[in-house]
């Protein structure tokens, strides 16, 4: 029983050490971006104002229950994925939950978020917020077939589910990272990770800047904090499931950070440099050349 | 025992002596007329039933005292006693039905009457052949006698067709007799033949001028317009006398004649009949005509019998009861049918929807249908699963694959017609009046048709092994039908209840799984039905039938069984699926599509048995041959049931319009039936190669397939429930891949789906059976906003949807990460990313359908609208409870399953240490997740309900967009078309191509039927010159020249 | 012309079928055992001289039961047939032309003759060429020569039933009679069989003969009665 | 031989009225023809020795028939006439 | 040349008259006339049917000489199809007297005899 409090601490140093990294990663690229674009752009602490701001308004309104609970539900897939994922090979404090579940779980967990934040924006009084949502299941749906095609082929490579031991597996060189072993299963599961990220080309789904379209416009005040926080652990959850699968993990966090910040930075150099699909493109696109890469990675490891 | 002798003697001196009666004693002769016909039905029911407890032997009546072959003789047999006892009853019965009419004519009606039936005894009791001539004439000419008892243009014109017909096939009739003598030296039937090698050739010509006769006298096609416009001319009741009682004496006399037929008759008669059948049933499909329709089918039935008669060496011992079968299915069912259709009196097969003003009628009309269909427990069932098994047993494959597409197309044109009964408005017109004289003989064969099938059952070789029990306590409801629902209801409760504690001690491994699916599951969507009010005519005894079938299936331990209560199923299931308002042709194409499988689940039967000495559910298992064939067949039968793609197109409509607790049970415990077949055929069958290529790796790709379209197409619904519906053909794609996988965990994974899927679309139908009943609309886009109306079944709704997308920490992750690692074990992995893209394609459906009808602004309509009936939400709450359990606990439904599949897969199965469940690759706690993600949600919520305490609830209305407030709440609900974009980009997958193509062999058939139906010109000198053609033709190959 | 010439051939290979069939057909030389059993013990066993006879009333008395009832239900047919559309329609007045005075006085005295030729008919059918269908024809004939003479004249219908119920009934008793007195039924030893060649022998013959041509003549003439009731009403 | 050439003329004899009462305007003529195949039928009979049946074809086919013949063609001319 | 018998050239005109029949039947369209056609092709049947019970030299099966009497069998013609053309012709009769009213009747309907025109039942 001793052991379970341990790791609830562990966990909540997890959680902490990815919120701040993942608010630190939003900075940071919301600036690289704007002195891309020559404009000066944010500071880079930003974020985590945005955050105090936000739960410090006054004026806080909610449109019925559901509405409530949508950041709750996001909130939860974002943490629950962080803490179903071995964040650090080798570390059992900093696996986490992991002993619960394996990849498939981890994936499948994915949607428990997406789905309450559906849930919540549907409630909210806009249309647009709904448009938003069934544009990103749509997108969805379309980038998980290579995902699943990539996720495939690796555990029919390692022949497991189990992340840790698909990390344990990628040990020793850089060259038995599944990026060169798997290159193909990787490819595929890079562009679906684009999707996953919902950056520019994918993030008509999301409510950027100058479309008010998407599910996170129609909340305010601390449900929009929520969201936030939600917005800084749950991409660094995936950018962790990722490093795992195809780069090998990590054994330190010196380690995790260097690793995501470039797969996150593979994302950001992505959108910067694209323009944005629609939803319809997007889909197609993501079931032509991430879906040939896919079946080609099961074609090449299955014969 | 009464000499027959006196059959004629009564029947004949009679109708001389009416002729004595005055004016005042008129009245009287429809008494004695009955009273003559009591009589003659007397004796030959006291003959049959001597004969056949074998009191009696056979007698022979030798006229003026002399002994064949210089005189005349009768003979008295059991088949003759039979016979005789059919003609003798329909003369009865359809004397009593045309009664009044009768008493109008006057006297001479009744004469004519029992002159046919005379002639009819005769014709059936006589050894000599002229004498049959002359006996077939006097009937053709009291038949043409009674065609114009009602005399208009219509009747007369056909009279005059039939009378010059049957004047020129008794013309080639007396030629082959006399010929006959000539050759042989003798008309007597019984007097040995000396065949004179030199007049072999005169003497086969001869018999076949003879045969052919009677052959056209059954009105074969093509050569049948003449009697197909005597059966459209004619009201019902004679329509009645000239199906029934002359085409079962003809059939005799075909039967009767066959000794001295040379052998390749046999497959003339053989094709002859067949193809009447065939061609009959095809044309059929275009008529709209009652009687004309019932004449096709008339004929159709006279065919498939003069087949069987031809089939006759093929059918061993077992020709009796399949001939005997056929026939009394044909005779109580055309009699009943065109009974009613005298007493409805209408003239296209739409307008019988008045039939809906007195139940009793319509209870009897579907009764007759399905007695035609050879449902059980109706005698025709035993027959054609005996014709089957023996047409395979002897590798007649030509003809049984000919019977069967027959009986299929029969089906088309029946079952459309009983909807049009049943879903039409009715046109305005008087009241239908029924006279007692109608109702009797209606009441007295509607009681034949379960009094034979009871007798069949103990006839036919394996019948008497089948469990009546659950079916005999469905129609008991029927008695009961007036009591209100709740006294039903609780008695239909308790009786599955009782049923399943009964069973529970045999029960183990899928038995167990599957009777706790149909018995359980039925128990807890009949709670739904307390909501009801009023009586709901029809529903229980339907509605258990099927489960009676369901059960049966379970209980099943042979071929015949296992299909009895299949057929069962599906007749009780039609009958709940028709009860929707819209749900006429949806019913319709449903009730076809498992006529069709249970057609190709006969035939693979029938292969199976093969060279097999008995017919346990295990000969599949060691079917010497054709096991391939036999596997496809069956599969292919089964899955009509699960609406695989391809065969699915049944299903959205069925399922959609079916009333509030019909959904469920069609949809989440019905659907399973297939999926028991699936169990039952793959797990003794295993795997069966066609060629090189494994028939279980094309089954997956169709799975896979399946899941894909059914949830692609579920998702560009507009209308909740038909949304569901395309979510059942998705999860039963799942399960038809898992089952396909043959490994532990792949069916482990189907097994585990199928119970979930139970589980969460009953939940979702009654949810949203709840809503619709409530908002009488079932279009998603009018609703929106109801989750402040109806929060309960929100909840219901949602953690249904959470179950079926497979979202962890909800039970319904189980099944997909069971597949993943089944997948991964099979290496099927394009199939199985195509499962899982489906899995994802879910979310779609399923979050357009929480969020158009919970979410989003309330319409005005609505602002009154209440939560759903309590009996509703019971159901769904106690469904909710066992899902958690399943949730929190997956080895409570997973390990035992696990168990249960161990014997047959050893290999790869999970280990099980408490709740955490260990494959091959990987591993999962369902208890932990649960924790762990409850812990977090509380975590999260106890935050921000800690940092937004002070928040205050605005109306969902008050919004600001694009600086205006929108003026209605329906601008702001986006819900029509969900997701467009996605249409866009691979809507053309969900493209309706596989109605198309059911809508194109619809209308092929239709088609050809309307091409080939033009033969039927209306000219009587057509339809002479076709029967000439038929002749020559028939003389052509069966000579094979001159 | 196109389903004239197509019959043409389906004629033509009807008549190739039956030209098979009477090329298999070689004249008899001999009589056929039946037939042989009725020539040889047709004259003891029946008594009757006239063998058709024999053969038609006892030997096949069963197939001329049926004839008879063919006759009987032809006329009631008809008669209900043509009852249904006239019964209604009032009696017109007729405008056929009366028949001339040669043939008026001619059927008078012609009729009773005619009668009589055909009672004389059906009696001696045991020994002579005729019987009850050739006598009750002629007796209808005779009935028809009335009707034409004088078209306004109406046949009794009521009369003429009954003696085609009463001989019609009166056939079936006897031959009922037969099961109870002689071999089975229709059997003609019910009397004794007489000497041959005599009126009065080869058993109920000519009694049954007589009750076929009172019951055919009656048929024909209600046939005939009933045509001609159409001739006058419209 | 006589016979043979009295039952050549008759079939020739028959097989020509057949062809009138087919083909005939008249239809009066076709029926008088069809009772005449009738009555040259039943000497044919005579010939061949079944007086019995010769006396039945003459009563019934050609009297009896033909008569019936007329009446019919009788009311169908009259109710031509009146139309 | 035995075609050229008395039994040859019954037997050939029966069947003549047969085919003559179901030609008229088939092919004329007066009702009256198709009915002709019908008698004909009775009497055609009934020629055949005699044609076959005729025996040359033999005598009608009437006993009315003693010396028919005696050995019957080998005297007289075969007496059974006789018997059954009596029947036959009176059915033929009957049935003939049918169609002829049903004749009335269909011209009562339509004014008309031709049996093109009675095509109202029909697929």
């Amino acid at each position: 029983m001793e052991n379970i409090w341990i790791k609830i601490g562990y966990a909540l140093l997890t959680i902490f050490i990815v919120l701040n990294y993942g608010l630190l990663l939003q900075g940071l690229f919301r600036k690289i971006g704007a002195r891309v674009g020559r404009r000066h752009g944010i500071r880079i602490w930003q974020p985590w104002v945005d955050i105090i701001k936000n739960y410090t308004f006054r004026s806080r309104i909610y449109h019925g229950v559901m509405y409530y609970l949508g950041p709750v539900f996001r909130l939860t897939g974002g943490i629950g994925l962080l803490l179903f994922l071995p964040v650090i090979y080798g570390s059992e404090m900093f696996s986490n939950f992991s002993f619960t579940g394996d990849l498939m779980l981890v994936l499948y967990f994915q949607f428990f978020g997406v789905l309450g934040m559906a849930l919540g924006a549907g409630e909210s009084g806009h249309p647009y917020s709904a448009i938003g949502v069934s544009r990103g299941l749509s997108q969805v749906t379309a980038f998980e077939l290579p995902l699943t095609l990539g996720v495939l082929a690796i555990g029919l490579q390692y022949h497991t589910l189990n992340i840790n031991e698909i990390v344990a597996a990628q040990q020793g060189s850089i060259l038995n990272w599944t990026f060169f072993t798997n290159p193909f299963a990787a490819a595929a599961m890079l562009l679906s990770f684009l999707g996953a990220m919902g950056r520019s080309p994918f993030d008509v789904v999301l409510a950027p800047q100058e479309i008010p379209i998407g599910p996170p416009t129609e909340f305010n005040s601390s449900l929009l904090g929520v969201l936030q926080l939600n917005r800084a652990i749950f991409p660094v959850a995936k950018l962790i499931l990722f490093m795992n699968l195809l780069f090998g993990g990590a054994t330190n966090w010196g380690e995790l950070i260097i690793k995501t910040f470039f797969i996150y930075f593979w994302s950001v150099f992505v959108g910067i440099a694209f323009p944005r699909f629609r939803v319809d493109q997007s889909v197609r696109w993501f079931l032509s050349i991430p879906l040939i890469l896919g079946v080609i990675a099961i074609i090449l490891i299955k014969f | 025992m009464v000499t027959p002798v006196y059959l004629v003697v009564s029947l004949l001196g009679i109708a001389f002596a009416l002729g004595i009666l005055g004016k005042p004693l008129r009245k009287v002769a429809g008494v004695i007329t009955l009273a003559t016909m009591a009589f003659a039905s007397y004796i030959s029911v006291s003959w049959f039933m001597g004969l056949w407890f074998g009191e009696q032997s056979a007698a022979m009546v030798f006229t003026a005292g002399f002994r064949p072959p210089f005189s005349i003789n009768l003979l008295m047999g059991f088949e003759e006693a039979f016979f005789l006892s059919l003609v003798n009853l329909a003369g009865l019965f359809g004397t009593l039905f045309l009664y009044r009419t009768l008493m109008k004519s006057g006297v001479n009606a009744f004469v004519i009457l029992l002159i046919l039936i005379m002639g009819l005894n005769v014709i059936i009791m006589t050894r000599d052949l002229f004498n049959l001539f002359v006996f077939m004439e006097i009937s053709s000419i009291a038949t043409a006698g009674i065609i114009i008892l009602n005399p208009h243009q219509k009747t007369i014109s056909a009279g005059f067709k039939y009378m010059l017909a049957t004047g020129i096939v008794a013309g080639i009739l007396l030629l082959g007799i006399i010929f006959f003598y000539h050759f042989t030296g003798t008309l007597n039937l019984d007097d040995t033949i000396r065949v004179n090698i030199e007049a072999w050739k005169g003497i086969t010509v001869a018999l076949f001028f003879i045969l052919i006769a009677v052959i056209v006298e059954l009105k074969p096609f093509p050569a049948n317009g003449w009697g197909l416009d005597v059966y459209e001319s004619v009201p019902g009741g004679i329509g009645m006398l000239i199906s029934t009682a002359s085409a079962s004496a003809m059939l005799y006399v075909v039967y009767k004649l066959l000794p001295i037929a040379p052998p390749v008759f046999f497959q003339i008669l053989t094709t002859i009949g067949i193809g009447t059948f065939f061609f009959s049933n095809l044309l059929a499909l275009k008529q709209t005509h009652p009687n004309r329709l019932l004449g096709y089918s008339s004929v159709g039935q006279i065919g498939l019998i003069t087949g069987v008669i031809g089939l006759s060496h093929f059918l061993g011992n077992q020709f009796g009861l399949i001939a005997a079968s056929l026939l009394i299915s044909h005779y109580l069912a055309k009699a009943g049918l065109f009974w009613i259709s005298g007493i409805l009196n209408k003239t296209h097969i739409r307008e019988w929807s008045v039939i809906r003003q007195n139940r009793l009628l319509l209870f009897l009309f579907s009764l007759f249908v399905f007695l035609l269909l050879g449902f059980p427990p109706f005698p025709a069932f035993y027959g054609k699963w005996e014709l089957i098994m023996q047409l395979a047993g002897s590798g007649q494959f030509f003809w049984l694959g000919a019977i069967l597409v027959a009986s299929l197309l029969e089906g088309v044109y029946l079952f459309r017609w009983l909807g049009y009964a049943m879903k039409l408005e009715a046109p305005a017109g008087e009241p239908l009046r029924v006279g007692w004289n109608q109702y009797i003989p209606l009441g007295i064969f509607g009681l034949a048709t379960f009094v034979t099938g009871y007798y069949a059952t103990h006839l036919s070789s394996y019948g008497s092994l089948i469990n009546l029990i659950p079916l005999a306590f469905a129609l008991g409801f029927f008695l009961i039908d007036f009591l209100p629902v709740y006294i039903k209801n609780t008695l239909a409760i308790a009786g599955m209840g009782f049923y399943f504690y009964y069973l529970y001690p045999d029960l183990n491994g899928f038995d167990m799984v599957f009777s706790a699916i149909f018995l359980v599951g039925g128990i807890l969507t009949l709670l739904a039905g307390y909501a009801y009010k009023g009586k709901r005519i029809g529903f229980y005894p339907t509605a258990l039938m099927m489960f009676a079938g369901l059960i049966g299936l379970v209980e099943a331990k042979t071929t015949l069984e296992f299909f009895f209560a299949w057929e069962v199923m599906t007749a009780g299931s039609y009958f709940l699926i028709i009860r929707g308002k819209k749900s006429m042709e949806h019913a319709l194409s449903y009730m076809l599509f498992s006529l069709g499988g249970a057609y190709l689940i006969l035939a693979g039967f029938s292969l199976a048995s093969i060279g097999q000495s008995t017919i346990v559910l295990d000969i599949l298992a060691t079917a010497p041959l054709y096991a391939p064939l036999i596997f496809i067949l069956l599969a292919i039968g089964f899955m009509t049931k699960t609406a695989s793609i391809g065969l699915h197109i049944w299903l959205p409509g069925a399922h959609a319009e079916a009333e509030t607790d019909v959904s469920p049970m069609v949809s989440s415990i019905l659907l399973k039936a297939g999926v028991f077949g699936l169990i039952i055929l793959i797990i003794r069958m295993g795997e069966q190669h066609l060629g090189s290529l494994s028939i279980l790796y094309i089954l997956s790709w169709i799975g896979a397939i399946t899941a894909v379209l059914g949830n692609l197409m579920a998702a560009f619904q507009e209308d909740a429930k038909r949304l569901l519906a395309y979510s059942s053909i998705g999860v039963l794609g799942y399960i038809l891949f898992g089952l396909a996988l043959f490994s532990h965990l792949g069916w482990l994974a189907a097994i585990a789906i199928a119970v979930t899927h139970f589980l969460f679309k009953a939940l979702l139908f009654l949810a949203i059976g709840g809503v619709v009943w409530r908002l009488k609309t079932k279009e998603m886009y009018r609703m929106g906003g109801l989750i402040t109306r109806m929060p309960f079944t929100f909840i219901s709704v949602l953690i249904g949807i959470i179950v079926l997308a497979g979202i962890p920490p909800l039970s319904g992750f189980a099944g997909k990460w069971i597949f993943t690692n089944a997948v991964i074990e099979k290496e099927w992995f394009f199939q199985g990313a195509l499962i899982s893209f489906a899995g994802i394609i879910a979310f779609l459906y399923c979050f357009r359908l929480i969020h158009t009808i919970f979410l989003g602004q309330l319409k005005d309509e609505h602002r009154k609208v209440n939560e759903a009936p309590f009996w509703i939400l019971a159901p769904q709450y106690i469904i909710l409870i066992i899902v958690m359990v399943f949730s929190v606990l997956p080895n409570s439904l997973l390990h035992p399953i696990g168990e249960m599949l161990k014997p047959y897969f050893p290999d790869g199965a999970l280990t099980w240490q408490g709740q955490y469940a260990t494959s091959i690759f990987g591993y999962w706690n369902g208890t932990w997740v649960m924790y762990v993600v409850v812990a977090i949600f509380l975590l999260v919520f106890l935050w921000l309900w800690f940092m937004n305490r002070k928040a205050y609830r605005v109306k969902q209305f008050n919004i600001v967009f694009a600086a205006e407030r929108p003026f209605r709440p329906e601008t702001t609900h986006f819900a029509y078309n969900f997701f467009a974009p996605y249409k866009k980009a691979i809507g053309f997958l969900a493209e309706p191509g596989v109605t198309r193509f059911w809508g194109h062999v619809s209308e092929g058939s239709h088609a050809i039927a309307e091409l080939i139906r033009r033969i039927y010109s209306g000219n009587g000198q057509v339809y002479l010159f076709q029967i000439m053609a038929f002749i020559v033709v028939v003389y052509l190959i069966s000579f094979g020249g001159f | 012309m196109l389903r004239n010439s197509l019959f043409l051939i389906v004629l033509a290979a009807f008549a190739v079928i039956a030209f098979t069939l009477v090329n298999a057909w070689h004249p008899a030389e001999s009589l056929s055992p039946v037939a042989e059993h009725y020539a040889t013990n047709g004259p003891t066993e029946v008594g009757a001289a006239n063998l058709v006879t024999a053969v038609v009333v006892t030997y096949r008395g069963f197939d001329t039961l049926g004839e008879v009832t063919i006759l009987f239900v032809t006329a009631a047919i008809i008669g209900f047939f043509l009852s249904l559309f006239h019964s209604e329609s009032p009696e017109q007045t007729d405008r056929l032309m009366p028949a001339s005075e040669i043939l008026s006085t001619a059927s008078k005295l012609l009729i009773p003759f005619m009668l009589v030729l055909g009672i004389y008919v059906f009696v001696n059918g045991h020994l002579t060429p005729g019987g009850g269908f050739q006598g009750g024809a002629i007796i209808a004939s005779a009935f028809v020569l009335l009707l034409l003479a004088d078209p306004l004249s109406k046949l009794n219908h009521r009369i003429i039933a009954m003696v085609e119920s009463v001989s019609g009934v009166a056939f079936v008793l006897i031959g009922l009679l037969g099961i109870f007195l002689a071999g089975g039924f229709l059997d003609n030893r019910i009397l004794d069989l007489g000497t041959f060649g005599a009126l009065l022998s080869a058993g109920v013959i000519p009694l049954l003969y007589i009750f076929i041509g009172l019951k055919v003549g009656s048929e024909l003439t209600n046939i005939i009665g009933h045509l001609q009731q159409t001739q006058k009403n419209r | 031989m006589i016979y043979l050439i009295i039952s050549i003329v008759l079939g020739i004899i028959i097989l020509i009225m057949a062809f009138i009462a087919l083909y005939h305007r008249n239809l009066k003529v076709a029926i008088l023809s069809a009772g005449v195949v009738s009555l040259f039928a039943s000497i044919l009979y005579l010939l061949l020795d079944a007086p019995d049946v010769a006396l039945t074809e003459a009563a019934i086919g050609s009297g009896l028939t033909t008569i019936i013949f007329f009446y019919v063609l009788n009311k169908i001319q009259r109710n031509d006439a009146e139309k | 040349m035995h075609w050229f018998s008395l039994e040859y050239i019954a037997m050939n005109l029966g069947f003549l008259l047969i085919l003559i029949g179901l030609w008229g039947i088939i092919t004329r369209k007066n009702i009256l006339r198709i009915i002709i056609s019908f008698s004909l092709f009775d009497t055609g049947t009934h020629i055949v049917i005699v044609a076959i019970g005729y025996i040359r030299n033999r005598t009608a099966p009437i006993l009315d000489t003693l010396a028919l009497q005696k050995d019957t069998a080998s005297k007289i013609v075969d007496p059974l199809p006789q018997a059954l053309v009596l029947t036959a012709i009176v059915i033929g009769l009957g049935v003939t007297a049918l169609l002829l009213v049903y004749a009335m009747k269909l011209f009562e309907t339509k004014k008309t005899l031709d049996i093109h025109r009675f095509n109202d039942l029909k697929w």
